[in-house]
């Protein structure tokens, strides 16, 4: 047994941390919050691709690094940490893992060589009118040619290809995945008001676009769930290094922050509190590893394993970014100000996947106890 | 022990209801309503319409019921102006933009003020042609109020000010400020404060709109350049501006009371939006045990502290001094509201994420969680709160304090207030 | 509005406080937990029955004293707060109560007054291998004969009569109501080991015993469902007292005890758990008020009130009463010292009448939203 | 990352687990099993075949694993002797009394202790021929340990003791006890002790069961009357007690990793006994989506605490000091257990209230949830732990001490601790 990053890994998490801590700063976070026409961080992203953090997970023949897992999820905590407003998760966690999972040979060698090195970028569209739930999915596809209305998509704005859950008859068997090109003028892409104003979700309306069958027909339900684990895993990453930098800021605060003629960090309600969030962050580090484990080597506890991984680094970017703010006082909850940017990310990435609700739910399925009808 | 309205309370009741459906529109259900994060349109025009209203009340008889005839109110207990506040919430009238003045600078002219200060004053404020704003926080004194570094400087009948002040609601459309200065540096903390009413169009007072995490700009920050403020603007002694203030901050608390959700949003509209929506199992979200749970919870300490209101009305009204009730709703409320806006996120499944015209109920939701830190924080955050109950009501000892026996200027600050 | 007790009824507080810090003192109940032929407090009924506390709400043509419900919410906030060892719930608020609700006069007549006068001590009987939900009642009754087992049945061990809920026919509307004379030859009743040790159990062996019905054939369910709404109101009553003695005695500690040279209590991490100690009694104090109101009124209200009371006092009685002993330390979780029985008692006044997980759900039921089958 | 055995470790397993087919019974399946809560019926006959378990095991070369082979370990890597605790879980054996010795007073006497010290006592602690105990708490010192006041006064080659201890576990079928005494009333708090291995069959030793809250009594107060130590059994120098306690407690708070449910009860026992209850709607609590919620938080935070005992475990086996991994896993841990075992209860319906053999799984539920405190509080409360992370890991600055500089006879003491 061996718990913990290899030392290569932990040279890739210091070249992630170096490079994100340069160029996504704050002030450059706030930069694209403040810009309502960025949707993301091209050149950061660009920067990314050239490092082949992109693809960290593609294999080498198909234009991707042939690392693993676990320099992808070290990478996600790191992108998680800076805040960095880029279609990772969209692109690679999802779209290109849904490549791998079940794509053909044909549909890997002309996707992935170009989602790997950034050059194309992926989104994906389950939710309609924000149902996560089977039986919400009423968009459909007849002879491969979609119609119906897909919201939110997150990243969809920058996206050039969509992965688009899609109903081909009725019933759970009923769902299957197209691949489907944005730029077809059967498409239409509303952007939306959104609270993570670093994190674009859009309205995608498909009136007959043509779509690309990925996986077989019939199966799409049951490979959104292997992509959600897979995702969720690597998401939770992301989740454990927000919710670190933001105890890292309250902590920072605490100690150069005098009230009543000492330190705020010397006072036990505030000390107190900073230790709870350390114990937070440090039980989901842990199930966050486990999930990382169980990622890299398709282990048959994966689907636990994301579950718990999910729930865990939620509850801590939850708490860490609500009491970050607290912490912080009056200047915590002005725009100016960071903590609110951390707020914002916790509540995007919770919703992303669906909320913890469905995650605990799922941990009980997982474990050997579906919920009857 | 009754809900009930007594014949006298019915009988006002009536009255209440009468004038108001000859004066004002009922509202129409379900809007959004939650006041408390509502960004108005039009700004201007908004605070002419309150203003409007504030006089036509004041006119009929029904601004400041709590206040003495002889200051412009009607002299009327607690309970009755509570029932006005009830009547009234059922009718389209403008937000209530005059609860520092009425709320909080009022009852601290009535207790400090000099008899010329309460003539000049009170019934200007409580008919609403002038509005009032509240320059108490800084950016180094917010939970440690007495920390304030902003400078009084007399200069023959005059005070001349220097400093930030921060937090001020409604300090661009005010005509006067309460304002704390520290007026001696060199005794300690509490003891060299000096209290001020500060006429906002004064020359050298600069305003600045704070931009919030919600999007909206409810408070600014105040700039203070050599204002001059004439002695007689002084309520309280020199030096005796700490005690002055506990005076408005007692009245803050209990301004903040009442809770509950706002009139425009009431238990039915909650319940009949979680039964829209879906749980992740495809049925309705009010059929998931889970969420019956949650929102349980959440309706019964919704419910407490609108009746824990009830209680300090109660109390008010038999005479009673206020209790520590404003401590509790507002430490509850605040942690509540961040609970009860993630848990709206929630059940709205993806469109959790959205916000403004996009997201469900144009996101009361997001409003909710996002403005609750406000709530956290601003007027005495939980921690202050909860030293308030622990000390005062339940008697424990204060903490070590370094900071009270030696002159202000020796406190430690550290990096960050020094600036 | 008036959300307060009257000064007639803060008289009637002081004098149960008077009476019942001299007789039920915390030696006392430390007494009567040590003692396994103790089931409770025999002399302190004998002189809350002399002073008329026992049939507060019972009018006085059945014996009672004839004052009403909020005389004896106050009462039942000071037995909560003593940790009184009396069968109150089980005589007067449940049996008591079931034949004021739907008694035939010849039964009010010859059951109340000796109800009344506390010589005859009453006990519901419902669950069976602890369910409480209908479908777990599967005990018998035959032509007024009743065949089955009762368990856990609190106070049988004391009582005379019991209440029984017994199934008549299948199916929700099956279920029928019987008073049982405990005394009699086909009753068999044995004491369970129980946590609140000042709290007996019992299972009760039905055998053919004989059993006069109360209210109509069949309506036993909603009956049930009655008394406990009016049960729940003055339960939430005593576990708000228990739960302010708890806090009190916390506080008192924290005052006297010295750590690191200055008072436990002067430290954040203490004091503030006293503030959401106190904070959660008093939101709770008034939940419990306006159950209070809506029970003397019997109001339309009273079905939501009471979930609103229980609810509030549960949660603030189980919190007070766990962190009583935290802030005692070491001494709080020794059986000699006082705080353990308050954790106990809050355990059993929270499964008496089933747990908050019931009482939440049914408060959404009340609210007009009855969860389908 | 890598949760599958090393060859190496593979090997090392697969040696364990042949010695103890051999040697010892296989586990039957779903006991009660959570150690810590059981109460031992026959305490001799336990004690006596704790010994005989310990002693084969040491003859076998399987005990004190990480222990060097010259004190009568093994000195292998921390992750073999989990490999080892796993193995040895599936097997009947008796419970481990020599926690306190091997864990504590073992790794104290290897730092502080002199040659002799060492010869004499870690060879017959290693092989559980004699117990040991910890005599550290005192009524007026828990959190506040330095706070003791039990007096060890010079007389010649001995030292003379007088005082109370409280919280001792295994007392009186200890053969030893790690003691910290005050040597010094003159000099401030932290400076006046002095540490001593007592044997505890000295004359003036009087030992008395408490009674917990469980009804268990698994501690004791310890009384000294005059008792004499010889001062070759004094650890490190005299006044540097405190620095000798800290390595016990350290090590403390290492022996308290791994959490997690014991071997006899696991997550497979947990999900089936929640599926043989029944929700208040008559149908299987597991199909009750509230339950399901419930029961997967605890879960997550179980493994949470499991999984972080074995990175503290691979931190070890690399080298690396204890980082805060015990204090999170002790305060965590705490916490859960309080909730689970409310849990448990509340699944049990109106069971719930039961004790003993008559309530479910013979009283688990209600065992965790009143044994909960002691974890809570005993060796560190929750509170001492948030200390330890937010200063010693966050690097957080410190109380206000009024107690440090002091002598310690003019530390104020309050009504309670001065009796």
């Amino acid at each position: 047994m061996n718990f913990a990053f290899s030392d290569d890994q932990e040279m890739v998490r210091d070249a992630a941390r170096r490079l994100l801590s340069e160029r996504s700063t704050m002030e450059r976070v706030h930069q694209i919050m403040d810009d309502p026409t960025a949707y993301h961080d091209q050149p950061l992203w660009e920067q990314m691709a050239e490092n082949g953090w992109i693809g960290l997970a593609v294999p080498e023949e198909y234009g991707g690094s042939g690392l693993g897992y676990l320099e992808a999820c070290v990478v996600a905590e790191e992108v998680g940490r800076a805040l960095a407003c880029v279609p990772l998760a969209s692109s690679s966690y999802l779209v290109t893992e849904a490549l791998l999972l079940m794509g053909s040979e044909e549909q890997k060698k002309r996707y992935l060589p170009e989602l790997a090195s950034g050059q194309m970028i992926g989104a994906l569209a389950v939710a309609e009118g924000g149902r996560l739930d089977p039986q919400g999915i009423r968009l459909k596809s007849q002879k491969d040619k979609l119609t119906g209305t897909k919201d939110p998509v997150t990243d969809a704005l920058c996206a050039d290809v969509m992965l688009v859950a899609a109903r081909t008859s009725e019933g759970s068997d009923g769902i299957s995945l197209f691949l489907v090109k944005k730029a077809d003028e059967h498409v239409k892409c509303q952007a939306l008001q959104v609270m993570d104003q670093t994190k674009p979700l859009a309205k995608v309306a498909f009136d007959g676009a043509p779509g690309e069958l990925l996986g077989p027909a019939g199966a799409g339900w049951a490979l959104i769930q292997q992509l959600f684990d897979r995702a969720a895993v690597l998401l939770a990453f992301e989740q454990l290094g927000g919710g670190d930098h933001a105890l890292q800021m309250a902590v920072a605060y605490a100690k150069e922050r005098y009230v009543f003629g000492r330190p705020l960090g010397s006072f036990q309600a505030i000390k107190h509190r900073l230790a709870d969030m350390f114990t937070k962050l440090e039980l989901a580090r842990s199930n966050c590893y486990y999930g990382a484990w169980a990622l890299s080597k398709n282990a048959p506890e994966l689907g636990v394993a994301a579950c718990l991984a999910r729930v865990a680094a939620g509850d801590a970017f939850e708490f860490a970014s609500q009491e970050n703010v607290q912490i912080h006082g009056g200047i915590g909850f002005t725009w100016q100000a960071d903590p609110h940017m951390f707020v914002k990310r916790a509540r995007h990435l919770e919703y992303q996947l669906g909320d913890r609700r469905l995650w605990r739910d799922r941990l009980i399925t997982k474990l050997g106890y579906p919920k009857a009808g | 022990m009754d809900f009930e309205d007594s014949p006298e309370e019915a009988a006002f009741r009536a009255e209440a209801r009468s004038w108001l459906e000859k004066n004002a529109k009922p509202r129409e259900k379900s809007g959004r309503g939650l006041g408390l994060f509502e960004e108005p349109g039009d700004e201007a025009k908004m605070v002419q319409e309150a203003k409007a209203w504030q006089a036509r009340k004041a006119d009929g008889g029904w601004a400041c019921l709590t206040w003495p005839t002889a200051y412009g109110g009607r002299g009327v207990s607690p309970v009755q102006s509570v029932i006005w506040g009830q009547e009234e919430g059922k009718f389209e009238v403008p937000p209530n933009i005059f609860a520092i003045g009425i709320g909080m600078a009022g009852p601290t002219i009535m207790s400090h003020g000099t008899e010329e200060q309460k003539q000049k004053y009170l019934k200007p404020m409580a008919r609403g042609d002038e509005i009032w704003c509240q320059l108490f926080s800084e950016p180094g004194a917010g939970s440690d109020l007495a920390a304030l570094r902003t400078k009084a400087q007399r200069d023959g009948n005059d005070w001349i000010i220097n400093g930030q002040k921060v937090w001020t609601s409604g300090a661009h459309y005010s005509r006067y400020g309460i304002l704390v200065t520290r007026s001696d540096f060199t005794v300690p903390k509490h003891k060299g404060l000096t209290y001020f009413i500060v006429d906002m169009k004064s020359p050298g007072i600069e305003i600045r709109p704070i931009k919030q995490m919600t999007g909206g700009a409810n408070f600014n920050e105040v700039f203070f350049t050599d204002v001059r403020i004439p002695d007689a603007n002084r309520l309280g002694e020199v030096g005796q501006g700490w005690q002055v203030a506990i005076t408005t901050l007692m009245n803050e608390r209990m301004t903040i009371g009442g809770g509950g959700m706002g009139a425009g949003f009431g238990l039915a509209d909650l319940l009949s939006y979680v039964s829209s929506c879906t749980a992740y199992d495809g049925r309705s979200a009010i059929e998931d045990s889970h969420v019956r749970q949650r929102l349980a919870d959440l309706i019964c300490r919704l419910r407490g502290l609108e009746l824990t209101g009830n209680r300090l009305v109660t109390a008010l009204s038999q005479g009673k001094m206020p209790g520590p009730e404003g401590s509790i709703i507002k430490l509850a409320m605040g942690i509540l509201l961040q609970e009860l806006g993630a848990f709206g996120m929630d059940i709205s499944c993806a469109n959790g994420s959205l916000y403004g015209e996009d997201a469900p109920l144009k996101a009361l939701w997001q409003s909710i969680y996002l403005g609750s830190p406000a709530i956290r924080i601003a007027g005495g955050a939980d921690e202050v709160q909860r030293n308030i109950i622990g000390e005062r009501v339940l008697g424990l000892p204060t903490e070590i304090r370094v900071d009270k026996a030696v002159p202000y200027s020796e406190v430690p600050t550290g990096p960050r207030a020094a600036a």
